[in-house]
Parts: structure tokens; sequence; C-alpha cells
């Protein structure tokens, strides 16, 4: 099943941030205001209101004096995403095209996925006590319609396609922009945790638009996840178990020293 | 992935809105149950344009109606991509648009109108220091009221001009009027008869700023 | 086949437990258990009826925080009130020796029901002290971690990711540990008095005699007039070890 | 925009200066992005500003220039294409007046060209003409060497902007100079276009128009005006200022761009009015309209189209008075308010004004000069001096809350700005809310000229009405409380035609009905006019504005207003789509199109053939013009017609003007530089400090570098819009941009010990505000005339109402405005900046 994704173009991105408008229109989402703190990027980070936001950066470069650097940020679809490993409810799901979806109405609120998920996405929501995060516009996209980002993104830096065709699309791009004064031009998202359903076409390396470089599935969870859970757990009924066997033995024997008054202690 | 442009709502009257289709290749029912209805299926979208700057992009509102056909509250404002212009696209602003009408509660989630919007006609009395709900009988009554006392006080019918001939002029310099751009052309036309015809010749807009 | 020993009030008894104790005791026990089963709605997959008799997932969750403070607030209650009875329990705890690895060594034939000879034991023994040890200390962890989780937003998030697992492999030992501790303490046929002992506050004698020789002995018995050793005020016996007295 | 949005498309070379396009026109970068990757144009995006911005970040090309030094910047692009020999001859030598000779007398010393009046402080225009030879045709040489012709002319004007020169003005780094000139001037060979995007960032200065007549030259020597991804493209800020502007909100014009007559000779009377505006008939000898109609049909010299302004003015006149507006009675002209000849009564004056208590009623429609006038202390408090004041808008924004106690707070007590309290405020306020645009109907024309119909596609919130109401309602009230009076004075009213109401039942105005109005009809039979060149003077037809003429017509029995057109169908491939929407004037989409074709009127300028807009189709009948677009030309104007070359029909000349000649400006024929009124340097090229013919209004006001050495500027931000009104009561744009802030370089930021996110103070001689530091790498500082300045910038968007606020940057802003438009300098001026 082809895997549909949005390519990112950050040499096209005007950071006009109608994507995250669009993305607040579209999923019916209340403003999140918070004071300036001296960046135009105003949402640090995303949140339970926010599913998108434009990261913006300044860059010293050496070639062009500066940089600034735009990187749309939200949840990247990890085909490995570790927010399904951990959801105790079974709350995320990945749709056949790649998609991973979260259903509100499992979702107790724990949060484990926020701090599982190597780029912090899912954001609790306090109002409902759940979890809200891009769904890729799943609800458009299965009546075939573009995500509510790459609709409204003027310039043209978000195109929503077939992945493996926007790599290749991909690939010829960054080619072009390395030939053209940007050296260090690269994609994001391919390989990336084992490849992600979002893909960036970056000018300079991803640290320089505030993306991981090269992000990992934290040990802890995977710790947690591959061993605790599966096999820990099983302590508990060994020992209910052994209980039981017990139970059952230490009766059989005290049976055969009819001889020995139960009461004062088995001896 | 073949990207295919398909009449994808099926619309009234002249204001057909074709949409940026993207064909999967698959049978998309049986996704997860967790992804919701899409909420302006079978809704007639209304083409208008956008207010903010100058380029003249297309929007498209999606508004619920009752059985009788009246608006009930709005759905979605987005791009029109029937629009040569823009193609379906906006910007934050155009994005924004639905906020205009209405917005959804921070605390609670809820749609709501726009708690900033005025809802009814307001006056401030000389040296008051809060507004004072009107109606429009009253308040356009007043209005005009004041206008002709304006007019009527300073109004320069006749006026010698250089050469010592005189001159109608039929102007008045107490009245002004400023703004306007954000009007629409029919209402700037009435705007402009209206003033002119009262004398106005302090008549600005934001063209000069 | 019989569950509990007959509660005996002909026989001599020797007090075992205060009521402070007791009262900790079971309040840890309650609301350990109500942790436990509304955590548990998260650790297994599939047992949405055990959320349901919680009031569904958002009264579980209620449940297991209301629960968590009150647990808390035990071990609170418990130190400032039982602080005396603490340090006994941690004094206890240090005397840990030979004789109770010898325990905990020949403990699992007891178990299921060999005949063995364990040495004397002290208040607890080597089993009880082990118990002793790691559910406090699991429990701590299970607090501290559960506070990180509840309120992530004032830790750091490196934390808030290692109190997931923390809280999970907390949680799966000491829950270990009190099946063990509940069986043992209960339906195992060679101590069921104890639950005697902290149910009603006061075991046999001749139990007591029997498992708790030191114990016994240093409270009720040959040695109890001895003036002992103290620190900080509190009673240490570390002679015993060298002159113990066959129990039987 | 001569050219429109889409447009954009189209061009090898887009020059951005004076506008931040990316963040206040996001859709236009659409267009230049699909340029970009179209591999036939490959469009190069140069972005030229004070500020690194995020149209920098996506621009090929980006150059620093100092606030108020474009002309120095374009003069010396001037300079490069004549050194080098960029321009495109042809197109110069037939499309241009470079081959005009101008008379004797016109010099140029000091930086003050001839005419100069010290005094008056203006120019006698008469010496800025073309010589005419004994049969009053203009003398050209063709060749372009004659020392008199525009070409040489220019050449020598433009001879001291040389490189150095102009970099020690504008503070641009060489290489990056060098590079804009390069890539952009380029676009002089005949198979490319480049077009020059412009905003504000060009406009607000005492040299406004002066910086786009640059434009004009730059773009008329690189053969890119007329063409398809060429032009001058003035991207307009407010979504219907184009259309306002047609409209004539504007003291100085009639709807339509005719003037608006004054009190005084020549616009005593209609036959007056008519000599005055209709160029060559000034001389000719007429009485009444049917004798002009005789010498017009004879043919009239040197004319161009508005030959035909007396058809223009009276279907106005038709459209307004009806059945009054007769011959007898100069077809109502006098009803028309004449303003006195030499005051102004423009934005800065109206205030001025208003501020001496001149003034008793305002309506602010949808507009808030609270936060959007200059020196916007001032204007506040000449908004106290009112006897009643009317908003009109969807909320109430800061000007309508003038009174209010958060209007008068301020972050640092000044004694020389003015504070108040409602119980001293004595305007009476009439606040009426609108109804948002998409819950009522109308038209727009975007800055593309192109006019768009708008359906309603909800109801207005509460008891809000729709402004069309408001004014249909409002004129209904004011012609009944003057329905009784006789007064000849009250005849302007008593005689207006105001019949707008809706079918019986309907609350709404009937749209149509004012579209029919405004896109004219014929008296007889009340249809349609086809078309202004169907518009006559002899009172049989009505049109209140003579360039929507053919924005309706007459179909199947029923009215079509074509701005309600949605076909898209674009047979061209050029974008032009003719049957969406529809374009003033006639559906044209670029202006000056018969530039698109070589002067012979059929073959396609050399490599260039899918540009081609227009041509001469002699196959069709005697010969007409033919094209995608339409035709920006008289239709049957042959090879055999004088005019056949000349592709600029408002002209008179029929030419695209390098040299503006006469009254064209006030302050001279060529631009020139000249520094903003306030600015921290001495005059490196001419002996001028400032435009000498821009108009000082508070002489007291002008900050001195010693005391305010940084230079500042206003702008906006993409998520916001204008004064913010429409912008800081969304909250999903409030979040975007919460809080007024300054951005400064790390370079000041560290002189002044100022940390990013902190509170600044930023002041002038008119006051101060506080805002939030942005320190940024993306404002550095200039090396001006060997010293270094800096530059920082504010949002003006900013205002106490809503839910995004801050200061507002207007405060600091002077009251001073380009000599000939009036548009207030807010791009340059000095301030000093400093931690709250």
């Amino acid at each position: 099943m082809a895997n549909m994704t949005n390519l990112y173009d950050s040499s096209i991105c005007t950071a006009c941030r109608a994507c995250q408008v669009a993305c607040k229109n579209w999923n019916q989402l209340p403003a999140s205001i918070k004071p300036f703190k001296g960046n135009y990027q105003t949402h640090e980070d995303t949140d339970g209101d926010t599913y998108t936001i434009v990261l913006m950066n300044e860059v010293d470069n050496a070639a062009h004096g500066v940089d600034w650097n735009f990187a749309k940020f939200q949840c990247m679809h990890c085909f490995d995403a570790a927010c399904m490993k951990v959801c105790p409810k079974g709350a995320y799901t990945k749709t056949e095209w790649g998609a991973t979806i979260h259903d509100p109405d499992k979702c107790i609120g724990c949060q484990y996925c926020t701090y599982a998920c190597p780029f912090g996405v899912p954001k609790h929501r306090k109002r409902e006590d759940k979890i809200a995060k891009c769904t890729l516009c799943a609800d458009r996209v299965t009546e075939g319609l573009a995500p509510a980002c790459a609709t409204t993104c003027a310039p043209g830096a978000l195109r929503f396609g077939d992945r493996d065709e926007l790599i290749e699309y991909a690939r010829e791009r960054v080619k072009s922009l390395q030939a053209n004064g940007y050296p260090n031009a690269t994609i994001y998202g391919i390989n990336e945790l084992g490849g992600l359903n979002k893909l960036y076409i970056l000018t300079d390396t991803p640290d320089k638009f505030g993306l991981p470089v090269n992000p990992q599935t934290y040990g802890t969870i995977n710790f947690w996840q591959n061993w605790v859970q599966p096999y820990f757990g099983w302590l508990i009924p060994v020992a209910l178990g052994a209980s039981a066997v017990s139970f059952v033995t230490t009766r059989l024997m005290a049976d055969k020293h009819q001889d020995h008054p139960v009461e004062g202690g088995h001896e | 992935m073949k990207v295919t442009r398909r009449q994808f709502l099926k619309l009234a009257g002249g204001t057909a809105a074709s949409f940026a289709v993207v064909d999967l290749g698959f049978d998309m029912q049986a996704t997860a149950a967790a992804i919701k209805e899409l909420r302006i299926k079978n809704v007639t979208p209304t083409p208008t344009v956008c207010p903010y700057c100058a380029s003249g992009c297309g929007l498209v509102v999606y508004s619920e109606k009752n059985a009788e056909g009246k608006f009930v509250r709005l759905l979605s404002v987005v791009g029109d991509p029937d629009n040569p212009i823009n193609e379906g696209c906006a910007c934050s602003k155009g994005s924004a648009m639905f906020n205009l009408r209405e917005i959804y509660e921070p605390e609670t989630g809820h749609q709501v109108v726009n708690p900033k919007r005025v809802q009814k006609p307001l006056y401030r009395a000389p040296g008051s220091e809060k507004w004072e709900e009107k109606e429009w009988d009253w308040i356009l009554d007043e209005i005009a009221q004041r206008i002709k006392q304006t007019r009527d006080a300073s109004f320069i019918h006749k006026e010698k001009i250089a050469d010592g001939t005189e001159i109608i002029v039929n102007r008045t310099e107490k009245i002004a009027s400023i703004g306007g751009s954000g009007l629409d052309n029919e209402e700037c036309y009435l705007l402009t008869k209206m003033m002119r015809s009262l004398g106005v010749v302090f008549l600005e807009t934001q063209a000069r700023i | 086949m019989q569950w509990l020993p007959e509660y005996r009030d002909d026989v001599p008894r020797v007090e075992r437990f205060t009521w402070l104790a007791r009262f900790t005791h079971w309040g840890h026990t309650v609301t350990f258990l109500l942790c436990l089963f509304t955590g548990l709605i998260l650790f297994l997959d599939g047992v949405n009826w055990l959320a349901a008799i919680f009031g569904g997932y958002y009264g579980a969750g209620w449940v297991h925080r209301i629960s968590a403070l009150a647990m808390t607030a035990l071990i609170g209650f418990g130190f400032v009130f039982g602080f005396k009875g603490v340090l006994v329990w941690i004094v206890d705890l240090l005397r840990f020796g030979f004789n109770d690895l010898k325990f905990l060594v020949l403990f699992p034939l007891e178990f299921f029901g060999f005949k063995v000879k364990v040495p004397p034991q002290t208040r607890f023994n080597g089993g009880e002290k082990g118990n002793s040890m790691i559910t406090p200390f699991m429990v701590f962890l299970l607090m501290i971690s559960g506070y990180i989780m509840w309120f992530p937003s004032y830790f750091p998030a490196s934390w808030v990711r290692v109190a997931y697992p923390t809280h999970d492999i907390a949680m799966i030992l000491s829950t270990v540990m009190v099946c063990m501790h509940g069986y043992l303490g209960s339906f195992h046929p060679g101590s069921g008095e104890s639950f005697w002992g902290m149910w009603k506050g006061t075991v046999r004698e001749d139990w007591a005699k029997h498992h708790h020789a030191v114990w016994y002995e240093e409270t009720y018995g040959s040695m109890a007039g001895e003036k002992p050793k103290t620190i900080l005020g509190l009673p240490v016996f570390e002679e015993y070890k060298s002159k113990p007295k066959d129990a039987e | 925009m001569t050219n429109h949005m889409i447009d954009l498309k189209n061009t090898n070379a887009a020059l951005i200066m004076g506008s931040n396009m990316a963040e206040n026109h996001p859709i236009g970068m659409k267009w230049l992005m699909k340029g970009r990757f179209d591999p036939k144009r490959q469009t190069k995006i140069i972005h030229v500003d004070p500020r690194f911005t995020r149209t920098s970040a996506v621009a090929d090309i980006y150059c620093p220039i100092r606030s108020g030094t474009d002309i120095a910047f374009l003069g010396g692009m001037v300079k490069y294409i004549i050194d080098n020999e960029l321009y495109h001859k042809d197109y110069v030598v037939n499309y241009t007046n470079a081959a005009f000779l101008i008379r004797d007398d016109f010099d140029f010393k000091d930086g003050l060209f001839s005419g100069w009046n010290p005094e008056k402080r203006s120019y006698d225009v008469s010496s800025w003409d073309y010589k005419y030879d004994e049969s009053g045709n203009i003398m050209r040489d063709e060749t372009l060497q004659d020392p008199r012709c525009v070409f040489q002319l220019m050449k020598k004007h433009y001879s001291r902007y040389d490189i150095d020169t102009v970099c020690s003005i504008t503070g641009s780094p060489k290489k990056k100079y060098e590079e804009v000139l390069k890539s952009y001037c380029s676009t002089g060979a005949p198979d490319k276009t480049g077009c020059i995007n412009y905003a504000m960032g060009i406009t607000q200065h005492t040299v406004g128009a002066q910086n786009v007549k640059a434009f004009t030259v730059v773009q008329l020597l690189l053969g890119n005006m007329g063409r398809p991804g060429g032009g001058i493209n003035a991207l307009r800020g407010e979504n219907n200022v184009q259309g306002a502007t047609d409209m004539a909100l504007l003291f100085h014009i009639l709807p339509g761009y005719i003037d608006s007559p004054t009190a005084s000779d020549a616009y005593k009377d209609l036959i007056s009015y008519i000599r005055k505006t209709t160029p060559g008939v000034s001389k000719l000898p007429f009485t009444n309209l049917t004798e002009l109609r005789a010498l017009v049909a004879a043919g009239v010299k040197y004319s161009g189209w508005k030959i035909h302004t007396s058809k223009w003015i009276v279907s106005l006149l038709k459209a307004w008075y009806g059945d009054a507006a007769t011959e007898a009675n100069d077809f109502g002209y006098h009803y028309i308010p004449k303003r006195q000849d030499t005051k102004n009564y423009s934005h800065i004056a109206l205030f001025e004004a208003m501020h001496k208590g001149e003034i008793d009623g305002l309506f602010i429609n949808g507009s808030n000069p609270v936060v959007g006038g200059p020196n916007a202390n001032k204007e506040q408090t000449a908004l106290t001096k009112l006897k009643w004041m009317v908003s009109i808008d969807l909320w109430l924004n800061e000007s309508a809350e003038f009174w209010s106690h958060t209007a008068w707070e301020r972050a640092v007590n000044n004694d020389k700005v003015q504070r108040l309290t409602p119980k001293n405020i004595d305007t009476e306020v009439f606040f009426l809310p609108a109804a948002a645009v998409y819950e009522k109907e109308g038209t727009a024309a975007q800055t593309g000229r192109w006019v768009q119909f708008r359906w309603k596609g909800a109801d207005p919130v509460g008891d809000s009405k729709a402004d069309l109401w408001i004014y249909n309602e409002l004129g209904k009230r004011l012609k009944a409380l003057y329905a009784d009076s006789t007064r000849p004075e009250d005849e302007p009213i008593t005689k207006l035609t105001w019949d707008y109401d809706g079918h019986p039942g309907e609350e709404e105005p009937d749209i149509l009905k004012v579209a029919n109005e405004l896109c004219g009809y014929t008296i007889a039979d009340g249809k349609p006019v086809e078309g202004f060149a169907l518009l006559k003077d002899d009172g049989s037809t009505a049109c209140g504005n003579w360039i929507y003429c053919g924005g309706t017509t007459f179909k199947d029995g029923k009215m079509v207003y074509k701005p309600m057109l949605r076909k898209k169908e674009d047979p061209s491939g050029l974008g032009l789509f003719p049957n969406w929407g529809w374009a003033w004037p006639v559906n044209r989409r670029i202006i000056y199109n018969r530039c698109s074709v070589q002067p012979d009127g059929v073959t396609p300028w050399p490599g260039d053939e899918d540009r081609r807009l227009v041509w001469w189709d002699a196959a069709d009948g005697a010969g007409a013009w033919a094209g995608h677009d339409v035709p920006d030309f008289i239709k049957t104007t042959g090879p055999d017609k004088p005019a056949f070359k000349d592709p600029f029909i408002m002209r008179p000349e029929g030419k695209g003007c390098l040299f503006a000649t006469t009254s064209s400006f006030k302050d001279g024929p060529f631009p020139e530089h000249y520094e903003p009124w306030e600015s921290p340097v001495a005059p490196i090229i001419n002996k001028q400090a400032i435009n000498p013919a821009a108009k000082v209004w508070e002489p007291d006001k002008q900050g001195k570098a010693e005391e305010f050495p940084i230079i500042a500027t206003t702008y906006r931000v993409t998520e916001h819009w204008q004064t913010g009104a429409l912008t800081r009561n969304l909250p999903w744009l409030a979040e975007l941009m919460p809080n007024m802030f300054v951005e400064l370089s790390e370079e000041l930021a560290r002189e002044k010990g100022i940390k990013n996110g902190s509170k600044v103070i930023v002041s002038t001689t008119r006051g101060d505000i506080e805002a939030l530091a942005c320190v940024t790498k993306r404002f550095k500082p200039f090396k001006v005339g060997g010293k270094e300045v800096h530059q920082i910038g504010m949002l003006w968007q900013f205002g106490f109402k809503g839910y995004a606020t801050g200061d507002i940057a207007n405060r600091l802003t002077p009251h001073i405005g380009d000599a000939n438009t009036m548009c207030p300098e807010y791009k340059a001026f000095l301030c000093d900046i400093r931690r709250a």
C-alpha cells in the first residue's frame, strides 16, 4: 500500500503560518495565546490546541550572511511510532497509507505518548483530559482531499502525495539546491527512525532548523516496551502460581504428618 | 499517485468549486473508526473574496443551514479552489477568516460568535465613559440630524474666485470622511456619491496613507 | 482443607503489633490494592471490565490518584505517629545476619511444605526482612515516579521518560512481593498465625516461640528483663546470635 | 498593478523593493514560485529591503538598503543600464519619449530643477516640456544622440550615480548591489521580461511618487512595460483600496480618475472643466459641447484617450442627478463641491485642520487613524476636537474608543504629549456595527484591477448590517430631511438620485441597481452601456464611473454583472482568465499591452513569441487589433495612422515617459535622490537636504541626528493586517503575533544593553512607545557616508484593543508627506531606543 504524505520544502516556505491556522480551522481548535518572547515563532512547541507550528531559526551563514530557516513541525507519523508502542490503551492506529491516528475515545489522557515521542509531539488537552495531535487530516484524505495545511500553502512548500514519488522528486530538488548555493541541502525523513511519513527538503543540516539530527526512540522507552512490559510482568502470575502450588503442597504434606498439630505451626 | 481534479462536491448554480483531489487508489472506507466524518460533506460553499490584502484571493464559506434554509452557523471558511488567483490557497490571514464571525472558546472548545464583534449600534455621549446600546432607527436619525446641522451651518454656496467673479462652490469644510478601502465597490460608490452631494471635500481613503 | 488457622484466645497470646502498625499496614493494603487494580487497567489489555468497576478510565484514574495520595498520607502518618515503631522496624532490618541468610536458603523448601529446620529468627524472619526492604523501596519508587507522571510539566522530560518504566518495574516487583507476602502472611500453613498478629495484634505464645524465637526471648522470654544495649534509646540485641535458644 | 497577480509566473526576474511580498501579499509568492520552477522562465527573485524578511528568506538575492534611498539605488541602476547598453533599444526608441527633445531652458543644478521658486517652495514647471516645431509637432531624434533629447539628458542626470556613490548613500554592500544590477538588468534583453513589485516601502516617503517614477524609468529602459511578466506592480494593501480609489474616495479626483473641480477660473463651469482636464483642447475654440464634439471628430493632436473626458463627466453627472442634469444647467456640474484651489485636503491636512478645530463631524468608514495615522498622538487629540464622529466597523477599534481611559495611557510621561480623560472629551460618537465580508454581497477590485463578486455566505452577527444598507438608509434619511427645501444650496441633495431599495419586503438594497448605475446605462431604456467607448456627452447615457463601464451587460433578458463570472478558461496559458470576474478597463488584464508586440504591430519580440498579448489583424475587415487580452489600444488604429506606434494611449504624446513633462510631477521630471525629512546623514549626491517641494507641516517636530541617531521604519507582518482591527480581534491570528515588538540588530542591542524579549522604549519628537525587543541577525548596521548607522523596525499594527495588544508605533511617525501625493513618510524617521 502506498504511503501518502506531505513533502515540505524549506527553500519555498515563507513561514506565513497559514498551515498553522488552516489546521486550527479544519480541526476546530481554539487559539492558545502566549506572550511574545523575542522570536517570530511564538509557539515554542505544539500543544493540545496547536497541532502544527513553524520553527524559525536565524543562523549565521558565511555565504549568505544570514539564513532564516523555516521548518513546519508537527506529528511525523513515524513508521515505528513510539506513541503507538507505549499507549496502554491502543488509542493509536496506523492507517494503510501511513498516518498515525489517535482515537480520543480510547485515550485516557495518561500522556505516556507525549514523553515517549522523540519529537514530543502529542500533547495533553486539559479541558478534555485527552491527548491531541495531527491526524494528517485523515478525515479529508479518506474523502479524497489533501490535508488542510497542504491545501492552503500558497507558495507550494507543502505537497501531498505518494511518499515514494515525493522522495524521488525531493532527491532531484536537493541535488539542484546543492548545486545552487546550498551545499548542505538534505532530505529529512526517509530513514530517520526507520522512516517518517513526513518528508522535508532542508537547505541545511537538520540542526539548523531545530530538528533532531538523528532522532532515536528513547532507550528507556525501548527497555520498557521491549522488556518490562512483555517479560517482567510475568513475575506476578509466577508469584501467584507459586502461592497456589504451595497452598496445595503444604496442605498435602501436612496431611502426611497428621501427628503434628496444625495450630501451633506445622512442625 | 494521480492528482486529479474532479467535481468533488455537488454544488449549486454557477459557483461550482472543484478540489485538488487525491486518488489514493484504494477504498478508504475500511480505515480506522477514529477518523471523523468530513463535516463539509454535502454542504454547498458560497464563494467570496478575502478582505485582507488586495491580491483578491477567492474563499469559500461553508455554512450549516436548517431545514428552512436559514443560516445556523459557520462550518469552515477556506480558499476557493476554483479561483485562478489563489487556486484554493490562503495565507494565515485568509485561513483565519472563520474567526471573523465565530471562534472556538479556549476554555470549552465550543464554537461561539466572536465576542469582539459588535452586535448593536452604540452611542457615546459627550464626556461619557461608556457606550449605550441603541436601535438603528434612532442612531441613523440622529446622525442624519447632525449632518444636516453641521452642513447647513457651514455650507458655502457661492464664493469669489481670483478674478473677482462669484461662482457656485457648494461645499462644506466642517464634515470629513475617511476610510472606505475595506468596503465593496458599490458601497464606496454610494459613499462617494453621498459625500460629494453633501459638499464634503475632506474626503479621503486609505489609498493616501 | 483449612484456609486460616483458628483464632484461639484460650491459649496464651503475646502482643506482636500495635494498633498503629496494624492501622498503617491495612491502610497500605487497601490503598495498594486500589492502586494496583486501577493501575493494572493500563498495564493489561482487554480489562475494560476492571475499569468499569471504578467508573471507567476517568474514575479509575482518580481512584488511582486518590489512593496514591492516601498511601502517601499513611506513610507520613506512620512516620509521625509511629516514629519509634518505624525505628524499631529499621533496627530489626539492620540485624539481617547469618540466620536470616540461612532462613532464606531453606525457605523455598518450607514454602512448598517440606519440613526444614530453620534457625531462630528475630522479630522479622529473613523473608520478612527482605519484604520489608524491597516493598518500601518499591513504594518509594512508585510514589516518586507516580508524582512525576502526574505532574510532568514540573519535571525535566527525561525524568518523566524514566518514570514510566520505573513505575512499571516497581509495580511488578512490589506486586510480586505483595502476592508472596499476602499468601505467606495468611494461607501458608506455617504462618497462618501471623495473620492474626496483624489482624488482632496478638499471636499465640507457642507460635511466637517457635517462629521468632529471638524476638520472643528478648521481649517476653528469658531475656525480657535484661537491660539491652541501646542505640538512640532503642534495644539492640546483637549477642543473641551467639547463644541461640533451641526452640524445641 | 499594470499587470496582475497570476502574471507574476511569466516573469524572468522579479525585483521586490519596498515590499515584503511574501508576508504581505503571500499569494504573489505562489506565482513567483511557479515562475521559478518553470524551465522557460526560471524566475529570479530579488529582494531589496532594509531588513532581512521572510521574503528575503526565499529570495535568490537579498540586498540591504537604508530606508529612504530608493532613488539612489535605482538611479545607479539607470546608469548601469545606459553605460552597459542593456536597454531594450527598439522599445526605448519607439515606445518611450527617449527620442523627444526637451526645451532648452530645462536645467538641473545643485539638486534643483529649473523653475524653482524658493519663496513658494515650488517649481514653475513650464520649462519641463517638449520642444515643438513650427507646425506644433514634438521634435525628436531617433538616434538618441541629440544632447537635448530625453535619453541624453537622462544619461547626464544619472552620470553622478556611480556604484560607489550609490552604495555610500544606500549602505548596500557593493557586491550585493552589483549582483542585483547584473541579475535584474539582464531583463533588458528582448526575450526577457522583469517586473518590479512594490508597496508602501516605496510610496511612504517624501519622495514616494518619484520612487515609483524611478521604477518607470528602469522598466521603460528595459522594455518591461505592457508585456507579460513585466510591469510596475503596486501591491495594494487593502482588499478594495483599488476600488475605493476608482470610486474617488479622495479629495482630488472624481470617480474614474478625473479631476475634482476647484473654486477657480479653470473649473468655474462645465466647459472650463472640460477644457482644463482634456489634453490637447485647451487652446481650441469651443464654447459648448456641440462645438467640442465637432472638433474632436475632426481630430485633436496630442490628446490621447482622455479626449473623451467630456463624456465621462457628463455621464457621471447624469448618473448622480438624473433628470435634473440638463445641458442648460451644465448637467448639474455645480452640484459637485468645488474645493479651494490652493488648499490641500489630504489625510495629513485633514487631521491638521481637525486638530485646529476646523472640522465638526467625521465619518470613519472602516478605518482606524488612531493606530494607522501618522503622528497618532496628534491625530488622536484631533478627534477630541470633533463635535460628532461616526464610526462604522466590525469591532470597537482604537479610533472608535479614542475617548476611553486606556486610549490615553502612555508608557512614558512626556509633557509634550497631551493626556486626556473621557470627562473632558466632548465628542459624540456613533458606532454602527457593520457586517463582515462574507455576511454581505458586493464586488471588490483587487490589486490587478480584477473585479470579483462576493456572495453572502452567512448572516450578519446580531444587529450588524451591510455598509450598503447603512449608506442607503442614511441617504434616504438625508433626502427626507431636505425633502421640503427649496433653497438652491440644497439642490445637490434634493436633486440627487437615490433609489436602491430592493424589492418590496426585502430589507437589503438591490445591489444590481447600484451596479447598473455604476457601470452605466442608456437613459432611454435603462439598459447597460456595453463599454465606455459608447458613453455620450449629450445626456443620453449615465455612468457613475466610466472605467467600470462595460462591467454590466444584458443577456437573455437579464442584466449580467460581469464580476460574477466564474468561467475558468485561460486560452493563452498566460494566466489571463478573461471570463473570470471582470477587470477594468473593459476587461483588460495587462495594460499598455500594445508594447508586447513590435512596432509593426504583428511581430513578437525576438525570442518571446509566447508572451505576445495583442496584434494587428489585417485580415479582420479593414484591419483591427486582436489578441489574447483586450488590446489597450484603439481597435481600428492601423499602420496608416500616426498613433499606430503610440502604446500609451492615456498619455497625450502616446509614449512612456522617461521624462515627466510639465504638471505630471511637482518635484521634478527625473527622479533625484533626496534624504528623508529626518535623516542621520548630510546630503551626499546633491546639496538639498530633503525633497525641496515637500510641504513641511511641523518644522519644530523634526528630529535631529544628535538627539535621535537611529533610523526607524514601520511595517507589517503577514499575521496582521493594517491597523490590526481585522486581525488582532481574531484569536487564531492574535496567537501568532501576540504583542508589539521592535526589531533591532544584535550590534545595536549590545550597544544599548538590550536583551531579546525585554521591554524597550522608543522615542521620537512626537512621542514614546513601549515594546518588546526582538534582537535579530536580520537587521545589520549600515555603512553610510563612511559612518555606521543603525536602523530599527517596528510593527505599526498594534493598539490597545483586541486579543493582541501593544503600543501604537504611529505615535512616533511624523506629519510630513510626499510632495505630490501627501502620502506620509512612515518609512524613514529618526528615533532613539533604550531599555524600559
